[in-house]
């Protein structure tokens, strides 16, 4: 990662003073309420924001921190949302500088001002666009609304959009629905609809957020390009430090409902003042930070000793996947004809040994979950053989499952639903125990306090419901559950992603501190780069359900050898400001799909020595590889 | 994860259903009111200031009074407390009809949701077939076959009950099938029986208990409808539509013969589905009728 | 759309032979002799025996269903054992009055039910929803023929203004489309209501608003467009419950429609009847589900298009 | 002569001609009960189609309002002593509906018709008796029986031998009864599912008649709504009135409500060959048990007479025994008697439709309250004929008590005991569900039938009706009053005491 720090020069990074810029927005003491079931819920306290034109505000904070009702309340779609602003003023000026408080403006007005205006991007691009209308039409209708253009210019604009947001082929895009699209395309959509009215104010609130991360590099670039071009004031709602580093020219920092600080970019990543914004940035795992380290070594607790790399691996394998594929048939009709194969594990060949971690990356439809689930059998391969320890587990029997089922453990992305609500915390622990019949009577109790100690819950949590926990306590309790059955090898698949950054490096730390006591191999399931560079001993990077690079940690990610693996370290955004990528050369195509017709199938890249335990996939060309 | 779905979670499943319930006030008295048409039913021969059966030739038809709340019948029976009786009949049809199909629907509607393959597209063809009759007309040909009465009505009731319960249930276990917990315990190799049992059927209650009382209406309104074409409750049973089908022909010479028994089943039917409405919005927002 | 509709068609294939299977089964299901029942009291061996042939009951039961199938398909349902007429000819007369009292009742259902509902769901909470909702939540309750009964003492017998029943012009399709179609009425109120509030809770829906669409066209484009796609299913369902509500409210009207004659063919164990009305119901909500299914993917252009 | 489908006669009355002056007339219509079936009077078996089939059809004989036997298609006959011939003189210039002439051919070809078991008409027993049938010339017939049968000429009247065109069977074979071509007052128009239309017979044989263009039958099963048809001016005649509508309609100052006797009895009857009712005690102490006048007052809002005979008295031949007296102490002193102190537990078996079941209900209320405890079961039609016009042999009858009515249509006392009490007429030869068998009222039915001598034929009447009685082998109920409504702007429909209604002479003011 070394070559990558370079200090940008092309484009400054900070804004012109305030005090020089007319403010576009002017929010002052905004008060946000909810009427909930259980009364009314104040969410936002009295928050100050100002925008400029063709300035960049990031609002960042974690989930709860009132970021998004911030920017509903702005456009006042926050009526329609169940909230109500119940104090402060929202200073807007307009294009012909007239000054509104858009706190006190009639619905009507506001709604005349929503897209020639303001203009919102949302997060989710899966369900913010109509599923029964063309795209054509739903970027057209605001253009016709708002300049009174008829149908065949409404169109002909859409087309212009669609071009503006580099969708290829755009006529035809036009007629197509949302579901034909991807989620990348999907995005481009929906700026090209928030934009096609040219606002004054764009907000952007996490709009990144549930793309992958080369599709986001994308979108970043795309937005920041536009803003430029359209000198849009720009509010850039994230919980990401990296896409802030990436984006900002200013930054507020917001913690339940209130703003703890607020200052230019630079400043506030090199200068926090408020502890909430240091612990946040503290736990922003810094991508490249560990290229001089070998081994894995844990996150730096605030106020603890620093922490020191761990060194568990011994040459045994514990697992061994041979040839592994798994597909999917996709069939359609009365008849169930075979239209389809999702290729979603194809050859997929790797050890995993005593005491190690290897992290599995790639972005979402890749097959690295597949891979996780095949071998766990919560997907059935089609192809190749697993070994335990040196036991075929290829093929499952009355004698081997309990084997596989207690030697391999599974950590699921979601904390909140991988509980069964239902049932006591004490119970999930020890289902694995009464299953396995490991255990009998008291015993099993005193296991359960154990591993809920392993994982540091209190042990009164035992007759606790899921409900009453935090995020992160239960992911500790589906480990302490993945850990009750004595395994070797647990697969976390995405078992950090959706704790808040905070949460997520104490869980990590966890997960490694519990390597260290237990000598459990882990394969670690992942697309957040940073937290790979954290805990894996080897990285497999992974592609249309094939490894394309695998290999040290640090030879991989310090020394990429396949153009994918390249492409994907590039797009991971830097918490660092002065390590913006607007230079970094990225390409707007889009990943194939792995769904390939029943008489296609993929050749499987052979992969080739470049290092020493470092393997790349030499692909096919022109008939050479 | 929202910010809603979060503050959700703060409570259990059961307080946090309770809380909703209870902030709702309708459903809250039709609950009531139907505890209180059960207990009438329950304890009719303390309640019923009448026997339901007894004749009384000389005070026949004779309009609401105070000492026969509801008037008099064609025989002279007093039509109050046969309504408190008939509610005995009127409700178990509903509840053992609701209960029966309930209950072999959720076995179907497990059973097929969880293996899927060629179980569950025989078991889901069998209730498209199921459903392809409407209700009544399934009731009808039941009653066709074994005869009129309020076993087979029962019976007939539960077999066109059992396809809604089944495909309510296949859902929901489907859904359930795929949620992470559940695969979580089938990746540490719980087996089917337990996993079913533990996992999926509480998951699937929510759904039915909704569905039990809404069908439950349903229920006696059908039975109804069968009686009053003839092919329901038998006399002297004092079932409510039966009631009402025999009181048609007075229409307009002694209203009271329908009014009573007609409210009776309105109110009863009514009460029901407010109680579903008040469960589904409480249990599970995503149910729809 | 032609293979989807071509790949929906055989769809029902198999459901129209669980359903042939069921009504073949059904009347050698009964207890005790059908042909007996059939042929009479004056009927003599022979006689028996002949409607044993005439009812398909002879044979082995393959042989017979591959029979019964045959003369199905070529339109032979048999006599009744009534009139002694061809049963083909007993329904073919009640068909049109029960199908336009089906559809009549539908209409308005669905027009009063999304009008309801639309209007519930906007104006979510306020005295419009509650109002609305309080008729939907009546009308489900209801039982039909109380209402039917009520509504010819208002109408026809107090304000003589419209006939108590049979079947001939518009006059006399008001009471009993209206006592047909409450139920429905008010279940596709509640159904549009709730898919309506649901659908506005969608994030395209904010999209909407986002860009300034007109909160009219943000309820009848983005909004109802979407609602409709499960209340077209809904209706489908709901055509069932109003072919097995006829039954009953063909009693009330005097209807000279298929719901009578169900009723007089049970009663008087009319089974080459029974069995040919049970079939032609089935069919019926088959074809309508088929139409649904249609209109389903022509609101749903995920559906047309895949 | 028929097996009443119990919900097609609920009540009766005669029509005292209500007439009015006839003005701009025109299209008539009549509220009935049910669908009729079809329309082949031959294999007619309910009372409402044979009423419908008389406006295309007409016999050698008929009946007048009164329900007197009348010249119809016959001007005259003549019987033999022996009640073994008869000879019918025809009326002349009489055309069918097609065209085709009215003559002695035309009567052989229809009673051959009816007579043939191949055609397996439900009437057939009307003509079994028929050795052969001799077309003597144009205008004359002669039928000559296998044995002697004094009601003959009554069976002429019938609705079963109805006189058919026969060119029409010819034409239309089985689907006779959808294309019915008689020589009646009303030519056939339309019979759409539950709607008849008949129209005026411009040939018709009889000068001055019909008065009306049209008539139209249509079925509404609902009495309310029935009743409601004629209030809303719908319908200017209805039957049968509901007996508890009777008030309503008196009230309203447009209606006339018809109230006349009928020849519709009522009764239960008892497996004589069963326990308990094999022991005269019981059937007696039954008997006893029932409030007659309150039966009446209960069931049928006061439109019913408690019997006081085993036949109405407007069948011919009555013979008047008194009204079974109301003894609950005496009832439950012969049950005790009979080995019954606490009663017995039984099953009461009839109809579907609302006016039986009530009947029922009330005679399980009456029973209980002498002990006998009575589970009541209404069959559908189709179930009755098999649990009791089907059965086999005696042996096999599962009845126990049937609530049922019976009708004699011929209006003769003959097929009003015959079918039901003689020995020989047990299921499944004809309806004596009773399964009632005595020596005496044998012959005397027997005696009755061996002769067309009025005289004689009274005598046997007598003693078997005597011996009937005493036997007790139905409990007796009542007879039925006719009760229809109609429009005070219509005259001219009559009903007759057999649940029928003749609208020959329908004119509309």
């Amino acid at each position: 990662m070394r070559t990558l720090r370079i200090v940008h020069l092309l484009y400054p990074t900070s804004a012109a003073p305030l005090s020089q810029t007319q403010a576009l927005l002017d929010v002052q003491g905004l008060r946000v309420t909810f009427d909930t079931d259980r009364g009314p819920a104040t969410v936002v306290h009295g928050l100050d924001l100002r925008v400029s034109a063709g300035e960049t505000v990031a609002v960042v904070g974690e989930s709860g921190s009132g970021k998004s009702v911030t920017a509903l309340a702005i456009t006042r779609l926050i009526d329609y949302a169940g909230g109500r602003i119940t104090g402060g003023r929202i200073g807007f000026t307009d294009r012909a500088g007239v000054l509104h408080d858009l706190a006190t403006e009639t619905p009507e007005a506001m709604r005349r001002m929503r897209g020639p205006e303001i203009a919102m991007v949302f997060q989710e691009p899966m369900t913010s666009l109509n599923p029964v209308l063309r795209i054509g039409d739903q970027i057209a209708e605001a253009v016709m609304l708002h300049q009174g253009v008829g149908q065949a210019e409404g169109r002909a604009e859409a087309k212009r959009m669609l071009d503006r947001v580099r969708i290829p082929e755009s006529a035809s895009q036009l007629d197509r629905y949302p579901f034909q699209l991807s989620g990348g395309m999907r995005q481009r959509v929906m700026i090209a609809i928030a934009l096609s009215c040219r606002p004054r104010l764009l907000i952007a609130d996490e709009p990144t957020t549930a793309l992958d991360v080369t599709v986001q590099a994308q979108v970043l670039r795309l937005i920041a390009s536009l803003q430029r071009e359209l000198e849009m004031g720009l509010i850039f709602i994230t919980h990401d430090m990296g896409v802030v580093a990436e984006v900002a020219d200013r930054v507020v920092v917001m913690r339940n409902g209130e703003k703890v600080e607020e200052g230019d970019v630079q400043r506030i990543f090199d200068a926090p003042e408020h502890p909430y914004t240091r612990a946040l940035l503290a736990a922003v795992p810094l991508l490249g930070s560990l290229a001089d380290q070998k081994l894995p070594v844990p996150f730096p607790v605030p106020d603890g000793p620093p922490p020191r790399p761990q060194d568990t691996v011994t040459d045994q394998p514990v697992l061994e996947v041979r040839d592994l594929v798994t597909r999917f048939d996709v069939r359609r009709g009365l008849f169930g004809r075979l239209v389809g194969r999702i290729h979603a594990v194809e050859g997929v060949s790797f050890d995993l040994r005593h005491g190690e971690t290897l992290a599995v990356v790639g972005e979402s439809g890749c097959g690295k979950s597949t891979t996780g689930r095949s071998i766990i059998r919560l997907e059935q391969p089609v192809g190749g053989t697993i070994r335990l320890a040196g036991l075929d587990v290829t093929r499952l029997n009355r004698s081997n499952e309990p084997l596989l089922r207690r030697a391999v453990q599974f950590v699921f992305q979601d904390p909140f639903a991988s509980l069964d609500p239902r049932l006591t915390i004490g119970f999930s622990i020890a289902e694995p125990i009464h299953t396995h019949r490991l255990l009998q009577g008291p015993a099993v109790e005193q296991r359960v306090r154990e591993l809920l100690q392993q994982v540091d819950l209190p042990v009164e949590h035992i007759w606790r419901y899921p409900h009453e926990l935090s995020g992160g306590q239960r992911q500790r309790v589906c480990i302490a559950r993945a850990l009750a059955s004595e395994p070797q090898v647990i697969i976390a698949d995405e078992a950090v992603a959706a704790l808040d950054v905070s949460i997520r490096a104490q869980v990590v730390n966890l997960l490694m501190d519990l390597q260290a006591r237990l000598g459990v191999a882990f394969l670690f399931i992942s697309h957040d780069m940073a937290v790979v560079e954290r805990v894996a001993h080897r990285v497999a990077v992974m592609y249309l359900g094939q490894i394309v690079e695998i290999g040290p940690r640090q030879a991989v990610m310090g020394d990429p050898r396949h153009a994918y693996t390249k492409r994907l370290l590039a797009a991971v955004p830097v918490p660092d400001p002065r390590r913006r990528a607007y230079a970094r050369d990225l390409d707007d195509s889009e990943v194939p799909s792995p769904l390939r017709a029943p008489s296609d199938m993929p050749t499987v890249a052979p992969l080739v020595q470049v290092g020493p335990d470092h393997y790349v996939a030499r692909h096919h060309v022109g008939g050479l590889y | 994860m929202s910010a809603a779905a979060k503050a959700a979670g703060v409570q259990s499943p059961l307080s946090e259903f309770w809380r909703r319930f209870r902030r709702k006030r309708i459903p809250l008295v039709a609950g009531g009111a139907i505890l209180l048409i059960i207990l009438a039913a329950v304890f009719a021969p303390w309640i019923a200031p009448f026997d339901p059966a007894a004749p009384d030739y000389e005070n026949v038809l004779a309009g609401p009074s105070l000492l026969h709340l509801a008037g008099t019948d064609v025989f002279g029976r007093d039509i109050f407390s046969r309504i408190i009786w008939g509610g005995r009949v009127s409700l178990s049809v509903g509840f053992v009809s609701v209960f029966l199909g309930g209950f072999a629907g959720v076995a179907l509607g497990l059973v097929s949701g969880f293996f899927g393959g060629w179980v569950d597209t025989a078991a889901m063809r069998f209730c498209d077939v199921l459903l392809a009759f409407p209700g009544i007309l399934l009731a009808i040909a039941v009653v066709a076959v074994l005869g009129p009465g309020i076993s087979n009505v029962i019976y007939a009731i539960a077999v066109f009950s059992m396809p809604v319960f089944a495909r309510l249930v296949r859902g929901s276990t489907l859904g359930l099938k795929q949620t992470v917990y559940v695969q979580a315990s089938r990746s540490i190799g719980v087996r089917r029986f337990p996993l079913v049992m533990r996992h999926i059927l509480p998951g699937t209650l929510p759904g039915v208990i909704v569905y039990l009382s809404l069908r439950v209406g349903t229920s006696i309104l059908t039975a109804a409808a069968l009686s009053f074409i003839g092919l329901g409750a038998q006399p002297p049973s004092a079932e409510w539509g039966a009631m009402l089908a025999d009181g048609r022909s007075y229409l307009g010479v002694a209203d009271h013969l329908t009014l009573f028994p007609g409210i009776a089943i309105f109110v009863t039917v009514l009460a029901f589905n407010l109680l579903g409405d008040g469960l589904r919005d409480a249990l599970d927002q995503k149910l729809r009728t | 759309m032609l293979v989807f509709l071509i790949r929906r068609l055989v769809g029902t294939v198999p459901v129209l032979v669980a359903v042939s299977i069921f009504v073949f089964g059904f009347v050698r299901l009964l207890p005790g002799d059908p042909a007996r029942l059939v042929a009479g009291p004056d009927a003599t061996a022979q006689d028996v025996a002949a409607v044993r042939i005439e009812l398909g009951l002879d044979g082995p039961l393959l042989q017979q269903y591959v029979r019964y199938m045959g003369q199905t398909l070529r339109g032979e349902l048999g006599r009744s054992a009534k009139t002694r007429q061809p049963v083909a000819h007993e329904i073919g007369a009640r068909f049109m009055p029960t199908l336009w009292l089906t559809v009549a009742a539908m209409a308005w259902a669905l027009a009063f039910g999304l009008l309801v509902g639309v209007i519930s769901g906007v104006r979510r909470g306020r005295w419009q929803d509650h109002a609305g909702m309080v008729m939907a939540i009546s009308g489900i309750s209801f039982p039909s023929f109380w209402l039917g009964l009520l509504l010819i003492d208002l109408f026809s017998v107090r304000l003589g203004w419209l006939p108590t029943g049979g079947y001939g012009d518009w006059t006399h399709f008001v009471l009993p489309s209206i006592t047909l179609g409450a139920g429905v009425a008010a279940v596709l109120a509640r159904f549009t209501r709730s898919a309506f509030v649901e659908v506005s809770a969608e994030d395209y829906v904010r999209t909407a608003r986002a860009k300034g669409v007109p909160e009219r066209m943000v309820v009848w484009k983005h909004t109802l467009r979407n609602a409709l796609i499960p209340v077209v299913t809904m209706t489908g369902l709901q055509f069932g419950f109003l072919l097995g509500g006829s039954i009953v409210v063909e009693t009330v009207f005097s209807w000279p429609g298929l719901g009578r004659l169900l009723i007089d063919s049970v009663s008087f164990r009319d089974y080459p009847v029974i069995q040919a009305e049970i079939l032609l119901f089935s069919l019926e909500f088959v074809l309508i589900n088929l139409i649904v299914d249609v209109l389903y993917a022509f609101v749903n252009p995920e559906i047309r298009l895949k | 002569m028929t097996r009443l489908l119990p919900r097609l006669v609920l009540s009766a009355a005669l029509a005292a001609a209500s007439a009015a002056p006839a003005l701009a007339a025109k299209d008539l219509v009549i509220g009935v009960e049910a669908n009729m079936p079809h329309l082949d009077p031959a294999n007619t078996n309910d009372t409402l189609s044979q009423t419908a089939e008389r406006l295309m059809y007409q016999g050698l004989m008929g009946f007048d309002k009164d329900m007197k036997l009348i010249p119809a298609l016959a001007e005259k006959y003549e019987a033999s002593e022996d009640a073994k011939e008869f000879v019918f003189h025809l009326r002349r210039g009489v055309k069918f509906h097609d065209g085709t002439p009215f003559n002695a051919a035309a009567v052989k070809t229809n009673i051959d018709r009816v007579a043939n078991p191949d055609n397996r008409l439900s009437r057939r027993s009307l003509v079994s008796m028929i050795a052969h049938t001799d077309v003597v010339d144009e205008y004359t017939v002669k039928f000559v029986l296998s044995s002697p049968f004094g009601a003959f000429v009554n069976n002429m009247a019938h609705p079963g031998t109805f006189m058919i065109s026969p060119k029409a069977l010819a034409e239309y074979g089985k689907d006779i009864a959808t294309h019915p071509t008689g020589t009646g007052p009303y030519k056939f128009v339309s019979f759409a599912t539950d709607t008849l239309k008949v129209v005026k017979n411009p040939d018709y044989w009889r000068p001055g008649v019909p008065k009306v263009d049209t008539v139209t039958f249509r079925a509404v099963p609902e009495s309310g709504s029935r009743f409601a048809m004629l209030q809303t001016g719908e319908a200017q005649f209805i039957y049968p009135l509901p007996a508890e509508l009777v008030k309503a309609a008196q009230a309203n100052p447009n209606l006339a409500v018809i109230n006349a006797p009928s020849i519709v009895a009522r009764y239960v009857a008892m497996n004589n060959m069963k326990k308990p009712f094999d022991d005269i005690r019981v059937r007696q102490a039954l008997n006893y048990a029932i409030d007659k006048n309150a039966y009446g007052r209960i069931v049928f809002s006061g439109y019913s007479t408690p019997m006081d005979a085993p036949i109405p008295s407007d069948l011919g031949f009555y013979s008047k025994q008194g009204v079974w007296p109301y003894d609950p102490a005496k009832a439950k002193a012969l049950l005790a008697e009979a080995g019954y102190p606490n009663g017995f537990e039984t099953e009461l078996w009839g109809g579907t439709s609302t006016a039986v079941k009530r009947g029922m209900e009330f005679i399980q209320q009456q029973l209980a309250a002498v002990g006998v405890k009575v589970t009541v079961a209404p069959l559908e039609a189709g179930v009755a004929t098999a649990k009791l016009w089907n059965v086999q042999s005696p042996a096999d009858a599962t009845m126990q008590m049937n609530y049922g009515g019976w009708s004699s249509s011929t209006g003769d006392a003959d097929w009003g005991l015959r079918p039901l009490l003689y020995s020989k007429s047990f299921p499944p030869n004809l309806f004596n569900i009773a399964y009632y068998s005595s020596p005496v009222t044998d012959r005397a039915i027997e005696a009755g039938l061996a002769t067309a001598d009025p005289a004689k034929r009274a005598v046997a009447y007598k003693e078997a009706q005597a011996q009937v009685w005493k036997d007790a082998p139905w409990i007796f109920l009542g007879v039925d009053r006719l009760l229809a409504g109609q429009s005070k702007k219509l005259s001219g429909v009559y009903y007759l005491p057999d649940g029928g209604v003749l609208t020959e002479d329908a004119a509309l003011d």
